[in-house]
Formats: C-alpha cells, structure tokens, sequence
C-alpha cells in the first residue's frame, strides 16, 4: 500500500532529518486491512533509524505527538485502529513549546 | 450616525479608517474590538508581533506579561524591543513601543512572571481580559495559562514556534478542546526543546505572532471562523502550510471534562514545573559552535 | 573558527546565537545573510514587518524606497511607523526604527518614487541590491518592478494584501515565472481595488509581509526551498491558507521569455500608468459610512 | 457531477459574497465529458449574479484571473480544455495589489 508519511516538529530527526517519505507497505501473510496498529510497528521497525522512544511508548505514539490521517487527528477516526487506504497521508508532529 | 452610536470618536474612525470600509469588518467589528481587553503573556518572539498589531488595530485594553529582561540575544526575532532598551524589563520597552503606536489604547503592564499565585487575579480580577494568548517558551506555562483559562472561562490563542517551524490554534471556544484534551499526558523531557536550546529563525515566531493577533482579532471583534478545532502548521523550509481538523473538546478531559473536579482552588495549589518535569523560565544558552 | 572565518563579529555571533544553533541555518547561513543587500519598495503594510525583520535578521544592505509621508489612518497597519513621525515621510521613519533595533546593518533611504526614470539606478547601481521586495500597492508599480528585476536579472519576492485575503509568490527564479508570464494582459481597471478604497484588515498585510522576509532571507541565505513556482493564498477570515502550483516561465513571455526584445532601453521608455491605465500614487481616501 | 468551486480576491462578490460553492454540474445531451470551456460557460449562467464582465472576457476568464484545478495553475492541465472529474476543486482568484 502506496503511503505518504511526514515527520514535523522534530520528529524527523528520529529519521535522518528527512520529513517526507514516500513508503510502500506490504501487509503480512493473514493481515486483510492496514491499521494505524499495525503502520505504527511497520515504522519503529522500518522508518525510525534512532531513539524510538522518542516515537512510541508502548504500540502507539509517546506523548506530545499528534497523529494526523489526511489532515484529520486520528482521534476522529479511531486511533489505533483507523484502517488506512491507498495513497493516505499520515503525519506525524510533535507538539512544539518555545516562542 | 452609525459610528457615533458605536461609541467611536473622530480620531478612531479617521485612524481605522481602512478597517471600517471592510464590509465584512466595518464600524461594528471595530467597535467590538475598541471594546476588547485582551492579555499577551510573553513579550518574547511571539510576543512582540501580536502586542504591535493589537495594539494598532485599536483593541481598547492590552495587558503584557513578562518577567524578563530585554537582551542582546533577543533582538533577531523580538522586533518590539530596540538596543535602547537592553538591559530593562520586556515589559517596559513592549509597552512604549506599543503606546508610541497607538496612544488611545490603554497599556496594562504586568512585569512578573505567570504563576499559579498570581494567573487568576491577573486574568480575572481588574483588568478584566477577554481573550488571553500564550506567547510562552515553556512547557509548564503551556499547561498553566490553558487550565488557567478553562477555569476562567477564556478563549486561549496559543502559538508555538522552534527551529523553522511554527503552529497555532485556538483552544477552550467554541466548543473546542483546551491544551489538556490534546496533551493529556506531558511529554517526556528529552523531547522538550526550547528557542534557547535549539535555535529559531527570527521570522518564524513573527509569522505564527501575527497569526496569533489575527485570530484574537476575529474572536473579539466576532467577525470570521476562529481556528478552534483547526490547527495550522507552518513549515519555513518548504514554505507549507496546513491546517488540520483535531479532536473537539473530550468529555473525559480532567480539566475541561463533563465529570473535571478541577477548580480554581486546585489550580493555584497545582505544581506544573513537577508535573511537566521542566522549569517555568528559560535555562541560560549554551553556545558551542 | 568557522565564524571568524565566515567573518562573523563576536558581537554578531552573540546576537544571532539562534540562528547559528539551527543545524540547517547556521554559520554559513547566517554569514549568506551578511553579506545580502535587499531592497524594499513599500514602507507601508507589507513593508512594516518585512523591514523590521529584514533588519533584525541582519542581513547587509537594507535598501527602502518610498516617497509617501507617515498619516495617522497609516498607523491601523503600518506598525514600523509611530504617532511621532506623521507627517515625516516614511522612509526616515522606518530607517529610524530599523537602525533602532540593529544598528549593525547599512540602511539606505530612497526617498522617492519608484519610477522608470530612477528603477534601474536604484536597484543595480550603487548601492547594488541582490533581492527586490515588492511592498507596493498599486498595479502599475508591480508590473514595472517584475519588468525591472527581469532586466536586472534580480529575484523579486512579492506580497499583495487586500481586504481579509493576501497573496504571496516569487518571481524570476529559479525557472519560475516573471509577473507578466502570470499576468500578460493587465486586468479591467474596474477590477483594481486599493486598500485606500476597498480598506483592510491591518494584520493581514502583517501575516504577508513577514512571509516576504521569509523568502528573502531563505534566497539570501541560500536555505530551504523559496516560494518560487508556487503561490501562497491567505484567507484570514476562514483561517485558510494554500500554496498552489503555477505555470513556470512562459517561453512566449513578452518580458522574460526566449524571443523576447524588451531591453533596460525599452524599459525606461515603457508607460506603466498608461499600460494598466492606472495611477502609480494612490487616490485619496473618500471615507462614506 | 460534483464540484467544489471556490471564489476568491473580490470575485466571490459577483457570487452573492459566497466564497464557496458546492455544485453538480449535469452534461448536457452530446457532451462526454467537462471540460474548463464548459464549466466556466455553466458557471456564467449560473453562479455569478452580477457583472459577468468582472469574470470573462471571451469564452475565458478575464485578465487578472488564475485558475486553479485541484491546486495547481490550469496552464499546466490545459487551460479550458482541462478534462474535469468528480471531485475536483476549481479555484478562480482575482490577484490583488493592495499592501
Ligand atoms: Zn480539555
Ligand atoms: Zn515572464
């Protein structure tokens, strides 16, 4: 499945300052649909080339990030278990503090 | 005629003059505003843009806090601070650069630092504010001023800018989350950088400051669609900009929920620095080039 | 070190410390910056904040060309200018408050017009300008400044305000398009508002003209990707804001294209006022509310 | 078919100030598919209420006019033989000169 995953905020330093990526994702043999889930895993293991724990706590995001699927929090669309759709956009940013 | 019972004078229809020929804007959407009072907590890189535009466009009340000193340092983004004023509170020099704008509106001066001790009288008691924005640096202010406003009652037009990039929305109106609903959790401090730390071109903080004015603007003069349940990030590199729809007010926020126990005496006794793990001021800069 | 070698002042160096911490700014981009002239047609809605952060940003040269003088109904948005200098023109006003926040950087006053007669001086003779804001208000005026920085081979960053909407672009770089591959043919002058006439709502030139600074600090820096092929619309009243893709350079431009014959000759012959068939100076304001 | 047009830079004033526009557009017997020819004539007699002159010049829009199809400038789809589909977002902004 076609994605395009972006990392703002600091974020794309976890991956070699590269914000945008263009990704393909195979789903597992058994897997029927691609949820944020499952994508999440797929990242840590294949985007994130430093410090996940800047990136996840547990299977989902640490604190601090926000989640976006096409421009729309993930809290609109199920979280963990919104199921993705070819050429989807996810974002990922970390909430900045300064001024 | 329409302006005199809107309680405009000649001065002010003849300097809003531009603002009054808006037909979406027009005498009432400057009277809402001349009627305004709204508080800036941060004199900094956020601070400075959104302090001269409130004050150009003739809000009728302007409250500035700061506890800082204006520094040589701070000149490459705070544009309302001159050399002349190094050395003296941020407080004092944004003040006289804002009356020296627009002498008709009243220039509160608050020069300490926001703290649970003293967030609810500023805000609440004489003068009165409106309409508060986080022009902050920090993690634990970002929490304080938005509980602050939940129990206050007030809309909160937070900006954030690091590195080249920036964001903004509007929390607590409209039916709109507050900081809380999005953050429940702070991060953790490994995460947490600040201007002071990690650098920010100057402009990117002058871009989302703006912004911040703007949004004020449209909530106190009640003209236009306010960013609540929107965010906008902005990113300089690239020159992107998006805004994107979040999550609405969450019924079980501890703050702003249906079943919050949060009160204002909770607020004063709340510790954000341990709650954050991060101090309220800024650590001194580390150059190492 | 790397800023002594860049040729970076300890006094520099301290006061743009954070821009020096940005790993993708930096030493070399700052020193870019030092060493860039940019020349700002305009002191007024866009060129207030352009200015002001071209200026703390510390960049060479800061060239300013306006023959307008400070009036209170400015002020609503032209935040560089105070109630001290109506009636001053203003550029001693906005030299004065640039030279008040850096006194580092070599401010030049053009006080005049921008004509065909004097343009091409200005801009390539000394002081030589790398960059040319285009802070005006008026077609003529945009069109003559694109002409020029195609002949002169500059790259032009233009911003436009108007009511609650703002545009921002940039010309003639990069392969990208000059304002005439844009816009060959001038439109009806029924269809040319001012902000003199139509009004507008002073932070949304704010928002743009910080923008301005943004994209000439990135050419002048050689940071980050400049807004050129793409155009940014702003919508203030909805909080919307897109940049979209436009047409690259028109091979058939009359300007800038291939066969083209327009030469700095034919430039200084060319009438803009006639051309648009509309004045370069603004109209007076008829304010009727 | 369904478009969103959207009206920008003072033209929405010839739209009874709605910037905005959700509408489905009807081929008429004979025509295969919307073309920007035909959408700006469908436009003409039933979107813009007043002073079309404002609007087109020709069977195009007047000087001073962009286009945008799906974000992007329609010099670079076609201008008006740009083929439209469902979903498309056509923007129409006047360039504006103020400061
Ligand atoms: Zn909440
Ligand atoms: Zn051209």
């Amino acid at each position: 499945m076609q994605l395009t995953l972006e990392f703002g905020g600091g974020l794309e330093l976890l991956c070699q300052s590269v914000k945008i990526h263009n990704v393909d994702v195979v789903l597992q043999a058994g897997e029927t649909k691609l949820t944020m889930r499952v994508l999440l895993s797929w990242i840590r293991t294949n985007v994130i080339k430093e410090r996940p724990e800047m990136f996840m706590k547990g299977d989902s995001v640490r604190p601090g990030v926000l989640v976006l699927v096409n421009d729309c929090d993930w809290e609109l669309s199920g979280q963990l278990d919104t199921t993705l759709e070819e050429k989807d956009v996810v974002v990922f940013i970390s909430t900045l503090h300064g001024g | 005629d329409a302006c005199v019972r809107h309680g405009l004078s000649p001065e002010m229809i003849y300097r809003h003059s531009r603002h009054l020929l808006l037909p979406s804007f027009g005498v009432q959407g400057q009277a809402n505003l001349s009627k305004s009072s709204i508080l800036v907590v941060g004199a900094g890189g956020l601070g400075s843009p959104a302090l001269l535009y409130l004050a150009a466009c003739g809000v009728g009340r302007l409250g500035i806090v700061d506890h800082d000193i204006v520094e040589l340092n701070n000149l490459h983004r705070q544009i309302i601070h001159t050399e002349a004023y190094i050395g003296q509170p941020k407080v004092t020099s944004a003040a006289a650069a804002c009356r020296a704008i627009n002498s008709t509106v009243q220039i509160v001066e608050h020069k300490e630092a926001l703290r649970t001790s003293n967030a609810l009288e500023i805000v609440n008691e004489y003068p009165l504010y409106d309409i508060v924005i986080d022009a902050t640096d920090n993690l634990p202010s970002r929490y304080m001023i938005s509980d602050c406003c939940v129990v206050s009652g007030k809309p909160l037009v937070s900006g954030a800018a690091l590195g080249l990039e920036g964001q903004l929305t509007v929390y607590n109106h409209n039916g709109g989350p507050c900081y809380r609903c999005l953050f429940p959790t702070p991060p953790p401090t490994s995460a947490c950088q600040r201007c002071s730390d990690s650098g920010v071109l100057g402009v990117v903080p002058g871009v989302i400051g703006c912004l911040q004015a703007l949004e004020a603007i449209k909530i106190a003069s009640v003209v236009g669609e306010p960013l609540s349940g929107r965010m906008l990030l902005f990113d300089a590199l690239s020159a992107r900009i998006r805004v994107v729809k979040i999550r609405a007010r969450s019924l079980q926020c501890e703050i702003c929920g249906e079943n919050t126990s949060f009160t204002q005496q909770l607020f004063r006794d709340f510790d954000y620095e341990n709650f954050t793990e991060s101090p309220l001021s800024a650590s001194p800069l580390k150059l190492n080039l």
